[in-house]
């Protein structure tokens, strides 16, 4: 769980290692990563959401 | 994979197929033009998609010439100002749906099954359904210039209500064509997905594929998302002109801001369909003509990935002035700004991989290197405009023009010809003219440069952008534009000259044509026969 | 070559397509969905202005003496609709918490009884979250015989939470015709009038 | 070699040249609001960040373009992996953006901040013109563009403000807080003036609002910023500011002007007075879509010269020119004209091009028209 988390994390930022990339197409399962990945947008989104809003007092 | 079958189908097998009309019938089969019109092999279908794209290019770049050369100076001298919405309209239609994006998808089909050691692609009756009909969707929308009223002239963002309430009787026919053209590119996306899915050679894993084969993945997956949207906007419009509806209308409490939100919906991502293909065929290029891997693949795939799931929340970006409030304008600010941060990783990504390499510069890599030039220079414009305060100033001026210019021609146009130069000696047999295709590239670039450049100026100088005339201190930029923009459009028939003799004669080419390059296409002969892969490749991984 | 594909790599085809068509189809709802969810999105955070086309109860809540706030009303009319509307009063200054209420009066300047309603909208669009209207012509059409004149009234409030800043609200009603749908995509033929 | 030499030569002559063309006032204007210097500086300090960031990346790729070419011998590397480097250059990125966003942020909070205005000005925009309201003060007026047709045909030489003037320009007082408000009475317009530094959609339905604070006297020019149809390049916006003296006092002398034009209606007009000023009327409000000779452009715009049905009706003259035609692009011009103008209009329809009724329509018959109808 930890390792998909952390893989999607990476794609947000948009830096891989090659091996870690290899272990996440070795092992994990693509809906893992599809599904962590919408959870991931979502508490983007909120905390975007949530700077702005701050931002904006 | 059906790596131990034979090459050939028994007749009982062939029946039963999906695909049925297997490609090999071709040498049996109906000739002619029934040949073009039946065809289920996706390196005929590729074709198909290539020359339509270069047709609908020159027919889209036609009317840009049109506004240019009212443009090319102030007053109106050769079109009236319905005409000339007409043509900025079409023009961006044209190009958006007709042009760039066909091009992808021919590239796609030539390329994709090739790359990844296929025989074909997954749906072959599919993809030949899909191409043909863009040939009428465009037919229907280039139909509306003679229709009474005129084409439609609302600009290729068709904002209502300027779009419903107040648009031209063709706009039905408009948004028939909008659907045909979006089931297109939705069945060819499917296609493509179910290709990289199941379709590589077993050796073969996902990390392992080319990056044009990953973006083009990761499009395909965009396009599902957001083609749906685009088909809603324009079924509401088709509502609210001909049955009565009030989404986008006040007067039935319907809200003509709502269209904008939806449209940018799919908008944005829009753009990045046009744009990721792109990121793709650059990287294969660049570590072919610096004989060096690509550096950070994996950030690579990542960075496209990010950037696909961002591009869903920055769309009302392109609505900074029509009245947001603060929150939300805080809100894509930030959004937008982020989204610079992985376009970057790929920018630095590129030049490392130039970096202690060992180069040299045939066509492919001149269009390539200039990508990654003028696209850079379309991302610094970008993050200007994401600055809101300063987007104030920036929305829907020619500044505005420029940058989206700048990411899409010397950007999208420039990949699909480093794409062509680079693919040519696979498809023709022959290296496509040297000389030639250097004095395309210079004058592109040159001419490129000289159109799209001074729009900045023009912009932040204050000229709104769709306007027929001009305030006369907008005149010298608007002359320049003018100028680069006919030698640009020239210079395109450079192009067509270098792929014609290509496909005739030339330098022969062997079946790795580039020393440099790696990948699986090169180990087929060239030309390509019609089939490849009849029995999947051995693939030798890591060597990304 | 298609036709040496073995079932498997048909089967896993097929489920492939299956999945993207069933994603296709979900988001095709989405994008009808997005109608309603901008909707309710707005309410829920005043994006457009709108305001609630229901009469709303009056919110119970101290009357805040210190805070005064400009209510101001403005009124439109429509091409082709030979309607006025006037609000009686141009400007009032209420405190949060408090109802008030003003009249408007709509007039049928036409020689043809027509349907019409009054749009309302709200700025800055925030506020619309903290107008409560109990009362207002806007909820309905009006219809109107030649010459007749109409007197309605609009009760409000304007909540104690309204953000501190808003130091002014103005609401603005636009007069749309309801009974003629215009010619809309009749084409342009049907347009232009004679002058 | 000589590949370098073209690019470094390139690169030279365009960062010349955008140094030169800044300079000349090619760039963003600084403005006269406080909310426009700030902008503009935001816009410098972004521009400047790109530029240096350009200068290190395009450095960079251009060394290397240069230094490992083949044909200089350059051996390919085998490296294709930093993680620390791509940490980094990931980071610095972020760290730009945030320290971007912070100044950004404040501009547009202070933007947003419409409390407090000492006069507010409604603002409509109209295929293909706008109309200012001063609300509160019964000064309402329409801004249409006064650049002859002629310049734009190219049939007399453009003059030094072609397409940015107006026959009347939107007043406002410098030192005082306007409120804008925008809407719009057909689609969406956006009203703009770069020395203010305020661009808002007007949007039909719906009401939003900005505001200005002009610190200098002067006169602003700008356009219509989004695609309105076929006008679109024709709907400039002129802002005069005055001193508030200057501004109480020409608004007191509109509302004296309005007064007169009124006391106008009354008095019997000559046939001959009503065409002169109904041509007026006619060349800046309805020569752009029925054409300076009335030749109109169907289908969208009628012809009026010949047009039967009017020429045979005068009631349904008057009703469609006062009411507009519902669902079209024809407007109702019953709030945007007074009587005199409404009159002397259909007089000039009815009489120019051809069409000889020789009828006078009387501005009393319309005001009374418009009173009782």
């Amino acid at each position: 769980m930890w390792r998909v988390i952390k893989s999607v994390l990476a794609a947000f930022f948009g830096v891989q290692k090659e091996s870690r990339r290899h272990e996440d197409f070795s092992r994990g399962r693509a809906s893992h990563f599809i599904i962590a990945g919408i959870l991931m947008g979502g508490v983007l989104v909120l905390l975007i959401a949530l700077v702005a809003s701050l931002a904006a007092r | 994979m059906a790596s131990h079958l034979p090459p050939r189908p028994t007749p009982q097998q062939h029946q039963a197929d999906a695909g049925g009309m297997a490609a090999d019938d071709h040498h049996h089969g109906p000739r002619g033009l029934m040949r073009w019109l039946l065809t289920t092999n996706h390196k005929e279908i590729g074709t198909l998609y290539l020359i339509f794209s270069l047709t609908m290019f020159f027919i889209g770049g036609i009317f840009a010439m049109v506004v240019r050369a009212e443009l090319f100076q102030p007053g109106l001298q050769l079109v009236q100002p319905e005409f000339f919405n007409q043509m900025t309209t079409m023009h961006g239609l044209i190009m958006v749906f007709g042009a760039v994006m066909p091009a992808f998808v021919g590239l796609a089909n030539w390329m994709v099954p090739l790359q990844i050691g296929a025989p074909d692609m997954a749906l072959p009756r599919l993809n030949n359904f899909s191409f043909w009909l863009l040939p009428v969707a465009f037919a229907l929308l280039l139909s509306t210039l003679v229709m009474p009223g005129g084409a439609p002239n609302f600009g290729w963002t068709f904002y209502a209500p300027l779009s419903t309430t107040y648009a031209p009787p063709s706009t039905t026919f408009f948004i028939f064509s909008l659907h045909l053209a979006g089931i297109s590119s939705i069945l060819g996306a499917i296609n493509i997905i179910a290709t990289i899915l199941n379709l590589r050679t077993p050796s073969m894993r996902m990390m392992d594929m080319p990056l044009f084969v990953w973006t083009w993945l990761i499009t395909a997956f965009l396009l599902i998302a957001v083609m749906p949207v685009l088909a809603g906007v324009i079924t509401m419009m088709l509502l609210d002109i001909n049955f009565g509806t009030s989404f986008f209308n006040a007067a039935g409490g319907g809200d003509p801001v709502l269209f904008q939100h939806l449209f940018w919906f799919f908008g944005h991502p829009e753009v990045y369909i046009m744009i990721l293909p792109a990121f793709g065929i650059v990287s294969v290029i660049i570590p072919t003509f610096a004989r060096k891997r690509l550096f950070g693949y994996a950030s690579m795939v990542y960075a496209t990935a990010s950037i696909a799931i961002l591009s869903f929340l920055v769309w009302a970006h392109h609505m900074f002035v029509v009245g947001l409030p603060l929150v939300a304008e805080l809100f894509f600010m930030y959004s937008t700004m982020l989204i610079a941060v992985p376009t970057g990783v790929k920018v630095f990504n590129w030049i490392t991989t130039l970096f202690r390499g060992s180069l040299t510069f045939e066509p492919p890599m001149l269009f390539a290197l200039a990508f990654v030039v003028l696209f850079t220079i379309g991302g610094f414009s970008g993050l200007m405009l994401a600055i809101s305060p300063a987007d104030f100033q920036y929305h829907d001026t020619y500044f505005v023009v420029a940058h989206f210019h700048y990411v899409l021609v010397p950007g999208a146009v420039f990949a699909i010809m480093a794409a062509v130069y680079y693919w040519l000696p696979k498809w023709t047999g022959h290296y496509p003219h040297t000389r030639l295709s250097q004095w395309h590239f210079w004058l592109s670039v040159i001419g490129v440069n000289l159109t799209f450049f001074p729009m900045h100026f023009a912009g932040l100088a204050g000229m709104p952008r769709r306007i027929p005339d001009y305030a006369l201190q907008f005149a010298d930029f608007n002359m320049i534009t003018s100028i680069g923009a006919f030698m640009f459009g020239a210079s395109q028939l450079l192009f067509v000259a270098v792929v014609v003799l290509c496909v005739r004669r030339g330098e022969k080419a062997p079946a790795k044509a580039w020393d440099g390059a790696e990948d699986l296409e090169w180990t087929v002969p060239s030309p390509a026969p019609l089939h490849t892969f009849e029995t999947p490749p051995h693939f030798e991984p890591h060597r990304h | 070559m298609v036709g040496q594909r073995s079932d498997d790599t048909r089967r896993e085809i097929r489920r492939t397509v299956a999945k993207t068509l069933v994603a296709l189809v979900g988001m095709c709802v989405f994008a009808f969905a997005l109608v309603p969810l901008y909707d309710v999105f707005c309410q829920v955070t005043g994006l457009n202005g709108k305001t609630s086309n229901q009469a709303q109860a009056l919110a119970h809540e101290a009357v805040d003496q210190d805070r005064v706030v400009t209510m101001q009303f403005i009124t439109r009319g429509s091409p082709g609709l030979p309607w006025s509307l006037e609000a009686h009063t141009r400007q009032v200054r209420v405190h949060p918490g408090q109802s008030a209420e003003v009249h408007f009066s709509f007039e049928n300047l036409g020689d043809q009884a027509s349907v019409a309603r009054a749009v309302p909208s709200v700025t800055p669009s925030q506020a619309s979250l903290h107008l409560r209207k109990l009362a207002c012509f806007c909820f309905q059409n009006q219809r109107l015989a030649p010459g007749e004149r109409f007197e309605a009234p609009l009760v409000f409030q304007l909540t104690r939470d309204l953000p501190a800043d808003i130091k002014t609200v103005t609401l603005v009603y636009t007069l749309y015709r309801q009974d003629a749908a215009p010619s809309r995509g009749k084409g342009t033929s049907t347009r232009g009038g004679d002058a | 070699m000589r590949m370098r030499l073209v690019w470094t030569a390139g690169l030279v002559a365009c960062s010349g040249l955008s140094g030169s063309v800044l300079a000349n006032g090619w760039n963003m204007p600084v403005g006269v609001t406080d909310v426009s210097r700030e902008i503009h500086s935001l816009h410098m300090t972004i521009f400047w960040i790109c530029v240096v960031i350009g200068v290190v990346v395009f450095g960079a790729m251009f060394y290397s373009l240069f230094r490992y070419r083949r044909s200089r011998g350059a051996k390919a590397a085998n490296f294709h992996e930093h993680t620390t480097v791509e940490v980094i250059w990931t980071l610095i990125p972020i760290l730009i953006l945030v320290a971007m966003a912070i100044p950004a942020t404040a501009t547009l909070k202070t933007m947003y901040d419409t409390s407090e205005a000492d006069l507010d000005v409604m603002v409509t925009g109209q295929q293909w013109r706008w109309r200012y309201d001063y609300l509160g003060e019964d000064v309402a007026f329409t801004s249409n563009l006064a650049t002859a047709r002629s310049q734009v045909s190219g049939e007399s030489a453009k003059q030094e403000n072609y397409l940015l003037e107006v026959d009347e320009p939107l007043v406002l007082p410098v030192d005082r807080k306007v409120r804008l408000l925008m809407t719009s009475d057909d689609v969406i317009h956006s009203w703009w003036v770069p020395d203010l530094a305020v661009k808002q959609d007007a949007v039909p339905g719906f009401v939003n609002e900005n505001w200005v604070r002009i610190n200098e006297p002067g006169i602003y020019r700008g356009q219509c910023a989004e695609l309105c149809g076929r006008d679109h390049a024709f709907m400039p916006v002129v802002v005069k500011a005055v001193e508030p003296e200057r501004f109480d006092a020409w608004l007191a002398e509109r509302k004296e002007a309005a007064a007169q034009e009124a006391m106008g209606v009354d008095r019997e007009w000559e046939l001959d007075e009503l065409m002169e000023r109904g041509e007026q009327v006619y060349g800046t409000i309805c020569a752009s879509c029925h054409q300076p000779d009335g030749s109109g452009s169907p289908p969208a715009f009628p012809a009026l010269a010949g047009n039967q049905a009017i020429l045979d009706d005068p009631d349904y003259h008057i009703d469609t020119v006062v009411n507009g035609v519902s669902g079209s692009a024809m407007p109702a011009f019953r709030s945007t004209l007074n009587p005199v103008e409404l009159a002397a209009v259909i007089t000039y329809e009815r009489n120019a091009w051809g069409n000889e009724t020789g009828e006078a329509i009387q501005p009393a018959e319309i005001a009374e028209l418009l009173d009782e109808q």
